[in-house]
């Protein structure tokens, strides 16, 4: 049976909330003084809190490097995806090419939605990876 | 005299306390006398927030609030973690 | 009140830069952080507070004491 | 199906029950297309983090069942001897007279998550800090000292905390 | 009727407020420093919370509010521990008054 830590419980029962709260912040970005890079930043806090109460391999088994790679390397190509989509269905690059209904609300967003959570998850992953590799140097 | 001049009184006197608790950070013996001044500074600055949210009646803005209380616990920890002896905290 | 929390910001750059000891200049800069963020709430940008908040005080204090620790510089505790 | 799978099953929709408690909080509004985004993202960050929220011991240790309205009383319980011995603090500040000690004391509580609810209300309450808890032996920082001794100062902090948290923690 | 009890509320975190930081500055070692810190952080803001949310009634920034302290509930203890731990594991030894009893 292994010891009681406070730092282990708390950082264990606590990331999921701040991770979810950024997520909440994403999609609520146009609504409330939220936005891609705001979310991206807290959901990157959560996994360095991870890392700072638990070490680096615990945590990459849960979040393994070669997917936070991909999703910060096709984050980009499908950002590029949605403005070619304004281009061909819309008027020009970026523009918005889903119906707008109801608004005031979260499908109300339209286009915006959708980038705001694309932009979150590539910032996100590209802080992950920035502390993640300072991590590694240090301890070696 | 109602309630929102009482709300704007506290503010000011929450700001002047958190400049006035610089001193410990400016001139602490040790470390962790300097953290504390952090600390202190970031939960008198957290209710000056909370404070102007509800006296202005805006929930949005109760956001910056929350993660502004989850950066300064994440800031606290990281330099208590990598500072001083190593494995300090392990 | 904001002329007096910019004349605060000042004075902390200037601390801040002079000061010799390394761990007082970091939690002063979290500090100055953190005013910052007061400062853009009080003016009613929210959007620009909540960058502040994220980036001054959480991620870049992060940053800093890292690049502290790889130069093995003293720390006193 | 065995009993491993099954168990990952429960931890997982567990994790999203929690999680989706959290999502009606954040937001406060009953909007279906909100709710559906809650419901996609709660059970993708249940699926990221079930092993972490909810660890693989822990079963055995009695850290899953509690009594929520006796969770409501505590509550009540905390904030009331917060503010009592808040001016306690107040008044030893104005005169000026502290005699801290380091005492040592050993709690009976045997799950993970009560422990650290314990410590948190010891550090939560003015006049005493935990400084360190490691496994089931605490040791505290106390502003007003009575007496050092090991087992009278355990009963003058933790009270009746420890009974009701006893009484939480099934 | 409901603006007094609001003005008791701020009063209250007013007068903790300036006594922790009183304590802050004036006692002499890290960790009574902490202890004057923690009744500043934590009775203060919890009573200027409650002020505040006394004060907006049933509505949206109350349930903000509660979501705020339930947080606050969890990350200042857990702030000031790992404080305390830093300063006991760097081996500050704690002060004593002369002569007290033992």
């Amino acid at each position: 049976m292994k010891k009681t830590d406070i730092l282990d419980v708390v950082s264990r029962k606590l990331a999921p909330f701040i991770l979810l709260f950024g997520f909440y912040l994403l999609t609520y970005g146009h609504l409330s003084p939220g936005g891609g890079f705001q979310g991206g930043v807290t959901i990157a806090s959560a996994v360095i809190l991870l890392f700072l109460a638990k070490g680096t391999e615990r945590v990459l088994e849960v979040f393994p490097l070669k997917s936070v790679h991909y999703t910060e390397a096709y984050g980009f190509f499908a950002f590029l995806l949605t403005g070619i989509a304004g281009l061909v269905f819309g008027e020009g690059f970026l523009s918005s090419f889903l119906k707008v209904k109801g608004a005031g609300a979260i499908p109300g967003g339209g286009t915006i939605l959708l980038l705001n959570i694309i932009i979150g998850l590539k910032v996100g992953a590209g802080i992950t990876l920035i502390c993640y590799y300072l991590f590694k140097e240090r301890e070696e | 005299m109602n309630t929102q001049a009482a709300f704007s009184v506290i503010i000011y006197l929450f700001i002047g306390s958190g400049v006035i608790s610089l001193y410990r950070v400016l001139s602490g013996p040790t470390a962790a006398d300097r953290l504390i001044g952090l600390n202190i500074i970031s939960a008198q600055i957290l209710a000056v927030l909370v404070l102007f949210a509800a006296m202005e009646n805006m929930h949005v803005y109760l956001d910056v609030a929350l993660v502004y209380d989850i950066f300064g616990f994440v800031g606290i920890l990281a330099i208590a973690r990598y500072t001083g002896k190593k494995e300090a905290l392990k | 009140m904001t002329t007096l929390l910019l004349a605060l910001h000042v004075l902390l750059a200037v601390i801040i830069l002079v000061s010799r000891n390394m761990l007082t200049a970091v939690i002063l800069l979290a500090v100055l952080s953190l005013f910052s963020s007061l400062l853009f709430f009080i003016l009613h940008a929210p959007d620009v507070a909540l960058t502040e908040a994220a980036v001054g005080a959480g991620v870049s204090t992060f940053l800093y004491i890292w690049i502290i620790r790889k130069t093995e510089m003293e720390i006193k505790p | 199906m065995n009993l491993a799978v099954k168990w990952k099953i429960t931890r997982i929709m567990l994790t999203s029950v929690y999680l989706f408690a959290g999502w009606m909080l954040f937001t406060g509004s009953l909007n279906p297309f909100s709710m559906v985004m809650g419901l996609f993202f709660s059970i993708l960050t249940a699926l990221l983090t079930y092993s972490l929220f909810i660890d693989e011991k822990e079963a055995e240790r009695r850290g899953l069942v509690f009594n929520i309205h006796i969770l409501v009383f505590y509550l009540l319980f905390l904030l009331f001897k917060m503010y009592a011995s808040s001016f306690a603090v107040l008044y030893n500040v104005i005169r000026g007279n502290i005699n801290p000690r380091v005492v040592h004391f050993r709690t009976r509580l045997k799950s993970d998550i009560a422990r650290v609810i314990l410590t948190n209300s010891i550090t939560l309450t003015p006049g005493t800090i935990t400084l360190s808890l490691d496994d089931d032996h605490l040791i505290v920082h106390w502003l007003e000292a009575k007496t050092t001794h090991s087992r009278y100062a355990g009963e003058l902090i933790k009270g009746k905390m420890e009974k009701i948290l006893k009484r939480i923690f099934v | 009727m409901t603006e007094w009890i609001v003005f008791a509320f701020l009063i209250l975190g007013a007068v903790f407020n300036l006594m922790g930081l009183l304590g802050v500055l004036i006692f002499p070692d890290p960790y009574t420093r902490l202890q004057a810190s923690s009744t500043c952080s934590t009775t203060s803001v919890m009573s200027v919370f409650i002020a505040a949310m006394i004060d907006s009634g049933i509505s949206a920034v109350t349930g903000k509010i509660l979501v705020i302290t339930l947080f606050f509930f969890i990350s200042s203890p857990v702030s000031a521990h790992i404080i305390a731990l830093y300063a006991w594991k760097n081996e500050i030894i704690p002060w004593r008054r002369k002569g007290g009893q033992e």
